[in-house]
């Protein structure tokens, strides 16, 4: 066997490479380039691992996954901010073609055509879906387009509270408050049957459907918030607009949502995508980037990345948000899914959605200590009541091979949120009912 | 003499057709529910209807308009535009990793906890600093976290009044925007005439309010502060915090470590120096790195290693004690991480270390290559970049950094940065890479010394650059006026 | 304007420089053993040395030097150039499909045995005929598989001396290579002016030492010969072999079934008809379907659904009685049945009987919207494409089918077949197929006809064409006339 | 909910568009369009099922992908002619780049650049393994490249007989048998020690490694073959010649082999790529595709399938084969890894099998009740004597999660034919060597 010196397959310049070049360069070695460094803190030793082979890596990996257990092969009815859709191959090898994954946010027009052609179409799909009238090309994600709403909310309106209703998650109220707290905006709830909103409310914020499936009287709080010069912020589930009211109707001012429903893999939790779109009047407050459409020097129709004084790069301290490398892939693999998609498709899996979540539900409500505390209509996600502690419930079915709802026992006593999209077939939806009643309350 | 086939820009709205469909319908297997109150559904919903073919082709011929790491040498300054190892997409793609949900109970997630944890450790050792966190989505809203982090810090301290930072003028548009949404007033601090921090402007500026200061390094014109040690001290001596920019970590890896000179905390942009395919402006994901001070303000989640009662270890989501909160829904870009992992596994300290090595050779190579033909505002040694600039040629032929720029795409090359950092006129800033070959390098400079001679015989040739894209250049200028934003149904 | 960047061309063994790695070294995990003989061993082992990144960038310029039915309209006659679903390469890429190991004992094979024979029901179903061995890899072979079960069933029944088999002048190519590698003389049948059999000249033909007759059905003229009944009647008569050539079966699934018409054994190109995508040229899948009479002939292996004594139903590999043998190593192209399975489980009964309504209605769109612009040799009702011809056009203007297929180029369509079938002067032959849209079609046309215009105004724009490809036309001679056929090192 | 007609995402046209088409055709309905086939045997209704969608589809072959025990989750030893190795990744991204993927054979050079100047590679790449003057673009499988040289040499020699090692595998066998049928040549067997051979023999063909493993002396054979006029036709494993000497040095004729073990994945046994090589002076009786290098009207350096006179499209029943549609993606497929593994990848790998294959011998001789009954030198097969029937050997060694090696008890008695690749580790060789001391004589 020949030695087998670690060569990186990635860089290709050898010995001899390296050699003519310091010769051009004019140094001896390589260790004059880096005499600008503090010699005694040069060349430190680092604790890392040996080189793995692409094989190696691959059992390295594939056995870390494999200590996953993996939707799939288990039922699954988790939501709460991440949902699992059937997502169309075409999504995966579209976005996976090079020439899209491997090119930089296109500050060169003319040679990224392709990235920029995409995220206008992925922009006015958002418009399409939302029903508002321009949308940026994406944020790192949903709950820090919400957060980046609130902020623009309070530069806009040159007010400093920020009404949050009491409906919307936890984790998203988080990021909000991350993002606000050296601005020193003030976060308060509020309940949808106490809106209390004063004339330095910047915004009312709702999530629609709310956390535990609840869906709000969005035009009454459209009308209250208005009704104090406040912004209505809405954080839409962007797969409910395939059958619900689209945020424009009830003259909402800026919508965002989380576009990894549409079309993006679970992946514990990124990379996703956020819906930013808002009224024509608010644009040059948006955050992000946006693609515009102009014309070339020969008048051939063509885009550009445009109202880019907003941005860092520009307005650097004053810009409207400090954000650079966004998601554009993401964005770029939910337009295709809702090209793919399209106006039956949408429409349809956000039915099967509905029909299959409430089949889900009619079926638990029988089973004895199992209720349905809180809605009447939903979407796809409803709080159960279980008669015991919920962690203990999923603990349990994961035993049949269910992973369960979320414990939000936090919120509701013994409350499950559970959710059902097109993924869940009728078999899982029974195997789980049936599951919970051979559980039931015994410990 | 090819005749633009104009359909292949058409909007996916423009090519609906009522009743074509792009993917197929599963039936609907349930007993069918009674419908919600119709006052609450949508009328219309005027989404694209497009056959799969059809889009199949839209995209793949609108994917050839780019121009891409995989097709074309790309020595975007401070990008960091190198070769991304195909096996890693193909490890963040396994289903175990990528069909994994983030609400999932963690002992069923046991696998993609233990490797963030892994990749914590490895950045932590890679910068020389204490704890990571892996919670930000990019490199700026590391930033965001590292200064909040700043600012929990000294607020934690009662030090309520420390509200500058100072910032090189030569420093990327977000670490400002980072500062200023943490709270801060920004002071934007000259750098001397060979990049280096100019240490009579630092001693001015740092007094009771400094609240840190917020340092690319090597800096954003490819240089290596010399006076780096002082700088740290003086700041650190006045009570700031020292901010470690880390975009350009590609020139440190193995060379130093920056917990070691005495930064307080880096970001690491991963999608650069790690090798997340930039995906045409993303993901990437922002791993933060603190040394001790700031070790409790770490955004959440934390991956943590614990043993239960019996002993059994297994990894758990923290939360740091005084953390300054969560980033995002939830931890962080994963499927990014699976690849920075990958990567460092695949080199290992071995190869993890020689990338900078191989990444200076290169930019040093090409400044002693092309300094005779274009100006080098800062004639040293830089490191993995190097800033030229196009001020002479634009004062004696009329050719700017833009014309440059636009004809290198004639030549398959995508354009260096340009017109950053801005304390650079004309600047041109360029970074190979480790990955490029001698052979490409050397295709570049010849490409760019030919450049300069067209500058000089036929500026017209640079004008109009380029040529044979599927766009000439764009009219920014209108775009903004007119903000033409999204697809709308013509009027007719 | 854009300068021809040449080492895109340049070849792998010219871009290697000595100790250039393309992949990584897994370790020797076991302990040494001793060496082979080193007589036995050889010296060198000149390949290719290149990295990773640059095969990458290599490939992928490369491939953008290509046409692709996902990137143009390809109307490429006789080869049914239709979209290939995504999803079908992703079934095929299952590790439980892709990783099975063809020497697997059965009962670990379960599933893809069951595949495999639920195509082997649906290709005899959709051609109407009883059995079908899958084990061809294309469609040539699956003629061959054909002819030599003709053969085998003549010989079987002592009728040594039926040599013959009738083709028409119109067939593929493979046709009488196939016949004729199974042995047989290939006579050679005129088709007549409406392009169906000649019914004279098929009778004067038929005799004692009739074989079989190959037909084409719809033929490769693209019609459907109206006296298809009789011409079987006579050959099975003359106590021929009915041997249909399925290359064309797009035309008629669900319209009607070859075994109704008295076919005796049908070929299908899973890869045109089934979608398998092309792949520069393969891999494809020959299915061969035949009647009774030549069951016990079928190569093998055909699956089996047999039960064991329990009466556990399971499948089999099994040999058929009088096979005519294996036609490869293993039981055929597996992969490319995954695809074929896939493609038409998702289709169903109601997607692929509409397939043929709408490949016809698109060719007869075209037929009837360039008849008055090109020559059309039979002016009649045509089946899934069409056969013009640039006679008159080469005439008047000199311009012939080569230049209006490489002109076509210049407009981003790719050219359609020419000079085929050799029974039509300038022959351009168009198949749309049923994936592609009104509009695509429409789009077509109008660049069929702005061709026919700048052939009468502007020829050299036609013989020049095409214009923006990586090459021109290239000399085709001298690549015959001196075969350059692989790389040697430069004389220098 | 909305009704779900079946609707085709794969053909465009809606009712709409073929009623105008219709029109414009000058037609009523569709009927008339196929009114040329009789009438009574029109519109057959067949009997297939229903549609699928994707996400049914996915579920129903991924169900059937779950009946199938797949290596990987195993530890597996079988090869006899199809060859478990690592695959790069980029092997697959590249291969699967559409442009590639969905184009057909390159019968129009000027817009197939692309797969032509793959397939020059590929040309180039196996000539330089083989060390033989040209190779064509491919052939189906190892098999049919073999079978087709038995043509060759007879249609080259004008003889008839066609001389077969006793070692060259059962399965290449059936198939030279398949293909030489008709033409009425005369296959007959020779061993090494009597090699038999008259002056109508047309070929010597060998296989090396032999089926069982065994290692011939080649040079002598060679020499035999060419004593009496007949060529020198060689089956070569090319991943053994990463070690083993080029069979250009022991002057074959014809080289032909199975390129499966060059980076394509098993896929229960096709696509693969037969690779076909011989000296200069054979090229214009080759089958298969070739590709020359040649100019364009500028002067620039082009590629275009060449030599066609040869194929079946120009000269019909005269052609060297009927071979038109071959395995052009499998050739470039091969092709990336071959460049992958280069010079130093291609040696280390088949030093690892040679290694591992040696070593699981070296342990499984120990075992009391196993043999090695055959091989001095082998590369990375070697057949064990077992002590019991190997089929039931195979199946106790499934229990232990692992698929034995291949069954040869026709050939040696109770034989096994165990392989080793790179992708057998240690411990799995040690497991399986484990397995076989358990398992041992017992019944
Ligand atoms: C020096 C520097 N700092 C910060 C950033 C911002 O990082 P990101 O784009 O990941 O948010 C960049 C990215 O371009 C950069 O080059
Ligand atoms: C009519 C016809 N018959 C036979 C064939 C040969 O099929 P294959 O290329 O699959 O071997 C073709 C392929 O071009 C064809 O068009």
């Amino acid at each position: 066997m020949e030695s087998t010196k670690f060569t990186s397959p990635y860089s290709p310049n050898t010995d001899a490479d390296r050699r003519a070049m310091l010769d051009s360069i004019g140094v001896d070695s390589v260790v004059e380039l880096f005499e600008d460094i503090p010699a005694h803190l040069r060349n430190p030793v680092l604790d890392l691992p040996s080189p793995l082979s692409e094989f190696e890596l691959r059992h390295d990996v594939e056995a870390m996954a494999a200590e996953n257990t993996t939707p799939g092969d288990y039922a699954c009815f988790l939501g709460a901010g991440s949902y699992r859709h059937y997502v169309p191959a075409i999504v995966r090898q579209l976005a996976g073609r090079s020439e899209f994954m491997t090119a930089y946010t296109p500050y060169q027009p003319e040679v990224a055509q392709g990235t920029l052609q995409a995220h206008y179409e992925f922009q006015s799909l958002v418009c399409q879906l939302t029903g508002m009238d321009v949308a940026n090309a994406g944020m790192y994600d949903g709950s820090t387009s919400l957060a980046e709403a609130a902020l623009m909310a309070a530069r806009t309106t040159k007010r400093s509270q920020i009404a949050v209703l009491d409906t919307v998650s936890p984790a998203l109220l988080r990021v909000i408050e991350t993002y606000t707290q050296a601005p020193g905006l003030d976060i308060y709830s509020v309940s949808s049957d106490n809106i209390d909103l004063s004339d330095d409310t910047a915004c009312l914020i709702v999530q629609q459907p709310g956390f535990l499936g609840q869906m709000e009287d969005m035009e009454a709080l459209s009308t209250q918030a208005h009704a104090t010069g406040a912004l209505f912020v809405v954080s839409a589930d962007p797969m409910s607009l395939g059958m619900f009211k689209p945020p424009a109707e009830y003259d909402a001012d800026i919508v965002v949502g989380e576009g990894q429903t549409l079309g993006i893999p679970p992946t514990y939790g990124g990379p996703y995508v956020g819906l930013f779109a808002c009224k024509q009047k608010y644009i040059r407050q948006m955050p992000g980037r946006i693609v515009g459409k102009t014309v070339d020097t020969q008048g051939r129709e063509g885009y550009v990345l445009t109202l880019q004084t907003r941005e860092q790069h520009i307005r650097r301290e004053r810009a409207t948000s400090n954000i650079c490398t966004s998601v554009g892939l993401i964005a770029l693999m939910s337009t295709v899914y809702m090209a793919a998609q399209g106006r039956r498709g949408l429409r349809h899996v956000a039915e099967l959605c509905y029909h299959k979540a409430h089949y889900a539900a009619s079926l638990i409500e029988q089973i004895p200590g199992y209720s349905l505390p809180l809605q009447d209509t939903f979407f796809r996600e409803f709080v159960v009541q279980c008669p015991i502690d919920p962690a203990e419930i999923n603990r349990r079915l994961l035993e049949h091979k269910i992973i369960g709802g979320l414990d939000v026992s936090d919120q509701v006593l013994n409350g499950m949120l559970i959710c059902c999209t097109e993924v869940n077939t009728r078999e899982e939806i029974e195997k789980l009912a049936g599951a919970l009643s051979e559980i039931g309350g015994a410990k | 003499m090819t005749i633009t086939n104009d359909h292949r820009r058409e909007l996916l709205m423009d090519r609906s057709v009522p009743g074509r469909v792009g993917s197929s319908f599963t039936p609907l297997d349930v007993p069918v529910q009674a419908p919600p109150p119709s006052g609450m559904l949508r009328n219309d919903l005027d989404m694209p209807e497009v056959s799969e073919a059809e889009i199949v082709r839209y995209f793949s011929q609108m994917s050839q308009f780019n121009f891409s790491i995989d097709h074309n040498f790309y020595p975007l300054g401070s990008c960091t535009m190198k070769y991304n190892p195909k096996v890693n997409d193909e490890m963040a793609g396994l289903p175990g990793m990528s069909e994994i949900h983030p609400n999932q109970p963690e002992e069923t997630v046991q696998g993609a906890l233990k490797l963030v944890h892994r990749l914590q450790t490895y950045m932590a050792e890679i910068t020389g600093l204490t704890g990571t966190s892996l919670a930000p989505m990019a490199g700026a809203e590391g930033e965001l976290a590292g200064m909040l982090m700043a600012r929990a810090y000294h607020l934690d301290r009662g030090d309520a009044n420390r509200t500058q930072v100072l910032i090189p003028d030569s420093a990327h548009g977000t670490n400002p925007a980072s500062a200023s949404m943490a709270g801060f007033d920004v002071v934007t601090l000259p750098s001397n005439s060979s990049g280096n921090t100019d240490m009579e402007a630092l001693r001015a500026a740092v007094g009771e309010n400094l609240a840190g200061f917020m340092l690319t390094l090597p800096s954003t014109l490819g240089v290596f502060d010399t006076n780096i040690l002082e700088v740290i001290r003086i700041v650190r001596e006045a009570g700031g915090i020292v901010y470690g920019d880390g975009a350009n970590l590609n020139a440190l890896l193995g060379r130093v470590r920056p917990g070691d000179l005495g930064f307080d905390v880096v970001h690491s942009n991963l999608h650069k120096t790690f090798t997340q395919p930039h995906g045409g402006g993303g993901p990437g994901a922002g791993a933060v790195m603190v040394g001790p001070r700031l070790l409790p303000y770490l955004p959440e989640p934390v991956v943590e290693r614990v043993s239960d009662s019996n002993g059994v270890e297994r990894y758990t989501l923290a939360k740091p004690p005084k953390s300054i909160g969560k980033m995002g829904a939830f931890h962080g870009n994963f499927g990014a991480l699976v690849r920075a992992y990958s990567y460092i596994r695949s080199l290992g300290k071995e190869g993890v270390t020689a990338i900078s090595e191989d990444a200076v050779i290169n930019a040093n190579y090409i400044q002693s290559q092309l300094k005779d033909d274009y100006d080098l505002p800062y004639d040293r040694t830089c490191m993995h970049e190097v800033v030229l600039s196009a001020k002479s040629m634009k004062r004696d032929h009329g050719v700017d950094a833009l014309d440059v720029a636009k004809r290198l795409i004639d030549y398959g090359i995508h354009p260096p940065t340009m017109y950053f950092p801005l304390t650079v006129e004309e600047a041109l800033l360029i970074e190979p890479t480790e990955t490029e070959s001698r052979e490409t390098l050397d295709h570049f400079i010849g490409v760019m010394k030919t450049i300069a001679r067209e500058a000089q015989e036929n500026p017209e040739l640079l004008h109009d650059a380029p040529h044979d894209t599927p766009n000439t250049r764009l009219d920014e200028a209108r775009a903004a006026r007119k903000p033409d934003l999204r697809w709308r149904p013509s009027a007719e």
